[in-house]
């Protein structure tokens, strides 16, 4: 511990003083001071919205700050392009996945710095060979440079963005919710590259929703809130409830609210459902007023399933009964039809008409109720988008307000709104609280418990332990595209969960 | 987390005034630039403020604005269509040819929009059935149907359209209003009402924006969108009817280059051609000041292609001017 | 092996345009042999260098519409120049072209890049204009065959090692534009803009700058295509090459260029224009009617694209074991 | 020019072309002479009809006295010309001809069965053993070309039996077009004696390609051709003699026309004989057609002299 003090009196690898940005009609960050120390993880929390992606951003070089001065080991700076900032040794990993699907692997990590041979002209044999040894020291040797992107599963995608930024002799890391995309393994993998970057002396932001990896990985804290910096310090002199109270203005301490709805009658059952590719023999049901957990690994399949069961693919084989009678699922209009909604995994690209004001957002699928004949009514429209978003306090400055312009969190609040309004019997949520600050987080629990209170049926789709077993009371486990177990959730031990994931007896 | 100790903040419905925002509007723009064309030519000219004059000049846009009204609604929702000119070519020829069978008036306008509908619904079908990219598959059928075209005709002609016929592309409803004229109006008001005031024209503003969100959203993009290339087909054979009978006959190369100057209304229009934004009044704006200037420079006697230059200045001009505007102002705040 | 050469786009390309000449070949035999083949090259030459140009843009999910336009207003400048001065060197005529076209490729481009316009609406609108300017230029007169210098017309048809100079600038583009599109960081950059804009963003990629660049290689390139179509067809009027982006477009297409940008390859632009060209050689030769040939050349943009994405279709996960090994 | 001047609008197939500047200038020498006579040229970019209506819509409110126009189709400029009528415009057609019901008169350059003659008749000259010949024409929808075409194909069998018409193709007025035409037609027809391409844009296209293939002396290019744009041909041997009357001529008479019918010195219908100024007589057929001149032959003898006039 003592060895941490001084090396925090070391002077600063970055500093970011007075630093403020505004977007028309937003002031995502205002007068924000922070600094990164080499050899730390400097841990950055805040609600949705608190304008941290924004801070990367300009950190990065992609936004130019309105105000405020950027200093590096001790040199003013500026950050005129992403380019500038890669070439100073301040790198990121992105929130989106920010990588090119038709390219190499190890043009993904070497791309605007490759290897050059004479006239300036890319060396590719040198750059497959030093991608291979980046990737070999991430033990992640298995992602061969040669092959396309497009043909790795989304943990590698990832691991090939942290090789990306690892391919420079950096001072300066930055990772932006990194382990909201993968899966238990690959995120220890994740804490020991922290580790190792740490040991190399380099300065690391990390931000992240999640807490307890938060109190593993990190040395200091910075908190931000509605774009100031509220407070920072050091996360061993911290207790967690500070920390949130910090974060939210208030203290959260129901994160899964216990629900005591009754459970009745099935509502959905499925048998034997099947895809060529990739699920089979899927059956289980769905009672009224429960919450079932679906748990697994990353790419586990249950996200297809769900797909199957929305009508967006269609499966080979199996039946879908509700309410005892038989659905024929073509389409996601014949599952909205028949009262099954889904909230999707990717909500920027499955979820939001983005350019389009947030009352179109949440009515989309309400129209016919709120249209006469056809015709719109915008009042009505302005009605319904305002009960749903307010009870699930959408932060936003009006209901026009374009939705790509919202942060990731309240993003996902306008497309549960927009099923909520549809008041459906059956209810898919894929990974609901991806990428979602603790103070949402609650109110999407605290929401799926009046759900299940008024009779809902819920499917959760969860990657996130204490999630699934905070609120599910079933959990059903996928490995590979086939249900692996079923559990009920009493005495249910996160070892039991992990194993049936991954296929240990 | 108990209810009460959230403190719901209150959404406004919007921040700016529905006025100013319509004072600040593309189609604002337009129609300060048509004023100003029509104020030009007014001085330029003699002739020009005549009531034939002025309805001689809408014949030069309505049957293009008739496709290009499709259109908007097609290019909104992300897709687009360049073989309408060949659909209208292959409608009229087979206008022509189905007259040499007797067939009456009525019947040929209903066989020139099933023509249209046929092929729009050809090209629907290739770009959702298939999931093609629309651009590249209009690029085939303009040369496919157009080809049909030329194989049914070749180098004959067809006339003698039965009588009657001619009143589509020549008669007049009253005075100087032509049944273009009128037939195009009452499809702009139709397509209007159908863009911004149904469901259908909202889904459609969702489609351009994320055709894949639309769709998880319970929209039936694909059934859509084959409406919309059906929709384009029937105007692009109701088109064929018009210019038909403005001609009084049919060769395969009729219409040539039309979809370009559809396409040209659709954008100066102010509709996206990246989807998801744009109206139709804006499409109607279009079409006049197109008409305004190539009429009026016509009268000028200035060479069509010198107009052509203006043109596709004013397209540039029309959306460079906001783009810089904005910049600019945003600049004198800082 | 056999499968990823069946499944590779540019392969069955290659083996539809030896389908087409040993069909063309039973009924015209003449037409398979080298000489006539290496005809049918030069023939296409300039529809291929345009295609590769077009490339460009299209990778960076653009398109350029004005090619056709520059080509022939840039036609119109030299052949202008050759009747004011028939003295120049050909080399001056070429630097002129190049750098004519350049210019109003880099217009297009600064449109895009500094203004931010879709470069679809600008090149619609540079189509009129560029075409426009022509008249402007020319007073609407042509320049007809013995208006031109010998030098000006003979250039591109004398032999060298018994190939026409217009097929080893054919040749010659197609090298550069190999080794820029594959080996320089611009050419990188010109993939990655396409196929993801806003990474390519995160990775300190000029976007804007970069399609800046695409047009100027288009430009630049339509530009000497102005030259060379001039000399070949020997007359510079208004209406030189009228329409032809849209088979330039074409050739992209069946050559496999996505238009959603970031995929595509010399090889598969080469031959999308060679399959184009040779289908619009061979018809006339097998005496198909002329009136035949437009819906033919239609039907086969179809298929081949149909085709395309026949290719493209990707399997799917296949994450059950069962599918795996099936 | 006064406001009281006689305009003429002189509608042409499309700007740019030689041949019609040609006839400009003669169209210009005729309202000189005339001195109350306003001449506006006038013509699309693009050779088509709908771009000729909208020139005809324009010269209508311009209240032109007579519109003499050469169209790209004779039947769909008919109702836009017939609305000019209605308005008291005098039309008439030049060069290529519109459907009787859509003009007044229609001033034919020459005869048609005498031009159709002439065209085979200049490939045959120099073909004593006869062979295989082919035409290209304009689009296909020209319709003098197609009145030339049809004319030929009825004196072949009996004026030229060794004559062997093999091909029509269509190069549309296009340099690009008629060149790949005329490459395909060498190819299909490997022992083709002549090409006859009775359309000044088609004619060099044809000869350019003769001469690049190397078949000088092999294959005769012929037809209608400017001397000023096809001098280059003959003198090279790519081509032996071509035909034409003169566009200048043409524009005049056109001019003197319009002038004539307007001011009401003359009638247009059947039988009657109208003056073309210094050109000339001319004499209205049933159709209330008249030829102007017969097709002048160019050869090595004549070329120099006539490129420099037009
Ligand atoms: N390009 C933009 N235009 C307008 N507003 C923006 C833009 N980008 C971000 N914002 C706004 O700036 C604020 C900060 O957003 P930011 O993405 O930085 O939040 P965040 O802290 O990363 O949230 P999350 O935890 O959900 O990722 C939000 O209110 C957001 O709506
Ligand atoms: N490598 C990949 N390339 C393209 N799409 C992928 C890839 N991996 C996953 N996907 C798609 O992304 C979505 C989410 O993938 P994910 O890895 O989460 O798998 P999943 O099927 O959702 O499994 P689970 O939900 O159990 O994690 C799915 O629609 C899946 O088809
Ligand atoms: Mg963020
Ligand atoms: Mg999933």
């Amino acid at each position: 511990m003592a060895q941490a003090s001084t090396i925090s009196k070391s002077a600063p690898a970055l500093t970011l003083s007075g630093i403020s940005k505004s977007f028309p009609g937003v002031r995502a960050l205002h007068q924000v001071n922070l600094s990164l120390y080499p050899g730390q993880v400097t841990a950055l929390v805040g609600e949705n919205g608190a304008g941290k992606s924004t801070l990367v951003k300009v950190l990065t070089g992609i936004y130019q700050p309105d105000e405020g001065a950027i200093t590096l080991d001790g040199k003013r700076v500026t950050l005129s392009s992403a380019q500038t900032a890669f070439e100073l040794g301040i790198t990121a990993i992105h929130q989106e996945t920010v990588l090119f699907d038709d390219l190499t692997v190890a043009e993904n990590i070497w791309l605007g710095h490759a290897p050059r041979k004479r006239f300036g002209l890319i060396d590719w044999a040198a750059m497959n060979e030093k991608a291979r040894a980046v990737l070999a020291q991430m033990h992640a040797a298995h992602i061969a440079p040669e092959t396309r992107l497009r043909e790795l599963s989304i943990a590698n995608k990832h691991l090939v963005a942290v090789a990306r930024a690892l391919s420079i002799d950096s001072r300066v890391v930055v990772m932006d919710e990194p382990t909201a995309a993968l899966s238990a393994k690959e995120i220890n993998e994740l804490y020991d590259l922290v580790a190792l970057l740490k040991s190399q002396g380099k300065a690391i932001l990390f931000i992240s929703h999640k807490f307890d990896e938060i109190y593993k990985i990190a040395d200091r804290y910075t908190v931000f809130r509605d774009g100031e910096q509220v407070g920072e310090g050091h996360l061993k002199d911290t207790a967690q409830n500070e920390l949130v109270k910090l974060m939210v203005g208030r203290s959260v301490d129901k994160v899964f609210p216990k629900h005591h709805a009754k459970i009745g009658d099935v509502v959905l059952s499925v048998s034997g459902l099947s895809h060529p590719t990739e699920f089979e023999n899927i059956s289980f049901e769905l009672h009224k007023g429960e919450i079932l957990g679906f748990y697994g690994l990353v790419g586990a399949g249950r996200t297809e399933v769900m797909k199957a069961l929305f009508g967006m693919t269609k499966p080979s084989a199996g039946t879908i009964a509700m309410d005892d009678r038989p659905l024929a699922i073509t389409s996601a209009e014949d599952a909205i039809n028949a009262g099954i909604v889904y909230v999707p995994e990717e909500r920027g690209a499955q979820g939001l008409g983005t350019g389009l004001p947030i009352f179109m957002n949440v009515t989309l699928p309400s129209l016919k109720r709120t249209s006469k004949s056809n015709v719109l009514r915008l009042k009505n429209e302005f009605d319904l988008a305002r009960r749903y978003t307010e009870r699930l306090d959408l932060r936003a400055s009006s209901l026009s307000q374009d939705v790509s312009t919202l942060s990731g969190g309240n993003q996902q609040k306008v497309v549960i709104a927009k099923w909520l309004a549809m008041s459906p019997k059956v209810i898919i949520l894929d990974e609901p609280t991806k990428g979602i600050d603790i103070g949402s987080k609650a109110a999407v629990h605290e929401f799926m418990a009046q759900l299940v209170a008024e009779g809902m049926a819920v499917i959760m789709v969860s990657s996130e332990i204490p999630e699934v077993l905070g609120m599910a009371d079933r959990v059903i486990v996928m490995r590979e595209g086939l249900v692996t177990a079923g559990f009920e959730n009493k005495n249910l031990q996160p070892e039991t969960l992990v194993r049936a994931a991954a296929g240990i007896e | 987390m108990s209810s009460e100790t959230i403190q719901h903040r209150h959404l406004p419905d919007r921040l700016d005034k529905p006025l100013s925002a319509a004072l600040r509007s593309w189609e604002t723009l337009l129609a300060v630039v048509a004023v100003a064309i029509f104020i030009f030519n007014s001085f330029a000219s003699p002739h020009f403020l005549n009531a034939w004059t002025l309805s001689d000049m809408t014949f030069n846009f309505t049957e293009k604005a008739i496709i290009a009204l499709p259109m908007a609604l097609l290019i909104i929702a992300g897709e687009i269509d360049l073989s309408v000119a060949a659909i209208l070519a292959l409608s009229s020829t087979l206008m022509g040819f189905a007259m040499q069978f007797g067939l009456g008036t009525p019947a040929l306008v209903c066989v020139g929009i099933i023509v249209g509908l046929i092929c729009g619904a050809f090209n629907g079908a290739l770009v959702t059935g298939l999931g093609l990219p629309s651009i590249v598959v209009t690029i085939g059928t303009m040369s496919l149907f157009r080809g049909l075209a030329f194989i049914i005709l070749g180098d004959q002609v067809y006339k003698n359209y039965p009588d009657g016929f001619e009143y589509f592309g020549q008669g007049y409803v009253a005075w100087v209003i032509s049944f273009e004229l009128v037939l195009f109006l009452a499809f702009a008001a139709l397509f209007g009402f159908l863009l911004h005031f149904t469901t259908f024209g909202r889904r459609l503003y969702f489609i351009g924006r994320n055709p894949v969100s639309a769709q998880f959203s319970g929209v039936n993009v694909k059934r859509m969108k084959f409406i919309l290339f059906c929709l384009t087909g029937v105007m692009s054979g109701v088109a064929s009817v018009l210019l038909t009978s403005r001609l009084g006959s049919t060769r395969p190369s009729i219409a040539q280059g039309f979809e370009l100057e559809a396409i040209t209304m659709v954008v100066l229009g102010g509709v996206a051609i990246t989807g998801g934004a744009g109206s139709i009044l804006g499409v109607v704006l279009a079409a006049l000041i197109m008409g305004l200037v190539t009429f009026g420079f016509g009268l000028l006697n200035v060479p069509g292609i010198v107009m052509s230059i203006f043109v596709g200045m004013l397209l540039i001009a029309v959306i460079a001017l906001p783009i810089l505007w904005k910049r600019f102002v945003w600049v004198l705040k800082k | 092996m056999l499968n990823t050469l069946l499944k590779s786009r540019e392969s069955l390309l290659a083996a539809a345009i030896i389908v087409l000449i040993a069909a063309v070949a039973t009924r015209f035999p003449g037409f398979a042999a080298p000489s006539s083949l290496a005809q049918a090259f030069n023939d296409t030459s300039i529809l291929i260098i345009l295609a590769l140009a077009q490339m460009t843009v299209i990778l960076t999910r653009s398109i350029d519409l004005s090619t056709a336009s520059n080509l022939c207003f840039t036609g119109m400048a030299v052949a202008m120049l050759n009747k004011a001065h028939p003295e120049l060197p050909i080399v001056v005529i070429i630097v002129v072209s190049l750098l004519w076209g350049l210019a109003l490729g880099a217009f297009n481009g600064l449109m895009v890049w500094k203004v931010g316009i879709p470069p679809i609406v600008v090149t619609l609108g540079t189509l009129t204009i560029y075409r426009g300017l022509t008249f402007v230029l020319s007073g609407g007169a042509w320049v007809n065959a013995d208006k031109m210098s010998p030098a000006f017309i003979e250039f591109q048809r004398q032999s060298l090692l018994g190939i026409p100079v217009l097929s080893w600038i054919a040749l010659l583009v197609i090298a550069a534009f190999w080794l820029f599109l594959r080996n320089t960081k611009t050419g990188r950059d010109i993939y990655a803009v396409g196929v993801n804009p806003t990474a390519a963003v995160y990775t300190g990629i000029d976007v804007g700058r970069t399609k800046f660049i695409a047009f100027c290689i288009s430009g630049l390139v339509s530009g000497l295509a102005g030259y060379l179509w001039i000399s070949r067809y020997v007359i510079a009027s208004v209406e030189v090459a009228n329409g032809y982006e849209l088979n330039v477009i074409a050739a992209c297409v069946i050559g496999g260029i996505s238009i959603a940008g970031g995929v595509g390859s010399v090889a598969g632009a080469m031959m999308g224009a060679l399959f184009l060209g040779l289908i619009g050689l061979a018809l006339p030769v097998i005496n198909v009617s002329p009136f035949w040939q437009l819906a033919i050349s239609g039907a086969a943009i179809l298929v081949a694209i149909i085709l395309n994405a026949r290719g493209e279709k990707t399997k799917g996960r296949l994450i059950l074991k069962r599918a795996t090994a099936a | 020019a006064q406001a009281e001047n006689l305009k003429v609008g002189l509608l042409v197939k499309s700007l740019g072309n030689g041949f019609f500047d040609a006839a400009h200038k003669g169209a210009d020498n005729a309202a000189k002479e005339l001195g109350d006579t306003e001449v506006i040229y006038t013509g699309p970019t693009k050779a088509t009809a709908e771009g000729q209506i909208e020139i005809i819509n324009s010269l209508i409110d311009q209240k032109v006295g007579c519109i003499a126009i050469s169209a790209n189709d004779p039947d769909a400029v008919v109702p836009a010309l017939k609305k000019a009528m209605d308005r008291g415009i005098k039309v008439i057609s030049w060069d290529s001809g519109v459907n009787e019901k859509g003009r007044l008169l229609h001033l034919n350059p020459s005869d048609t069965g005498l031009i159709g003659e002439t065209i085979i008749k200049l490939a045959a000259d120099y073909l004593p053993d006869g062979g295989e010949v082919a035409i290209l024409s304009a689009a296909s929808t020209a319709a003098n070309q197609n009145s030339w075409i049809d004319a030929a194909k009825k004196v072949l069998p009996e004026k030229f039996p060794k004559i062997k018409l093999v091909d029509v193709v269509y190069g549309d007025d296009d340099s690009a077009k008629s060149t790949d035409v005329a490459k395909g037609l060498l190819k299909a027809h490997p022992n083709l004696k002549a090409i006859i391409a009775p359309t000044t844009v088609g004619v060099v296209a044809a000869a350019q390609v003769v001469t690049d293939a190397g078949l000088i002396g092999k294959v005769n290019v012929t037809g209608l051709a400017l001397p000023s744009e096809f001098k280059k041909f003959i003198d090279n041997g790519a081509s032996q003699a071509v035909a034409l009357w003169n566009p200048i001529d043409l524009g005049y008479s056109a001019t003197q026309l319009c002038h004539d019918l307007t001011v009401g010195k003359a009638e247009a219908k059947p039988g009657a004989e109208l003056s073309i100024g210094k050109v000339g007589k001319i004499k209205l057929d049933d159709h209330n057609t008249a030829a102007m001149a017969p097709p002048f032959q160019f050869d090595k003898k004549n070329i120099e002299e006539f490129s420099k006039i037009y």
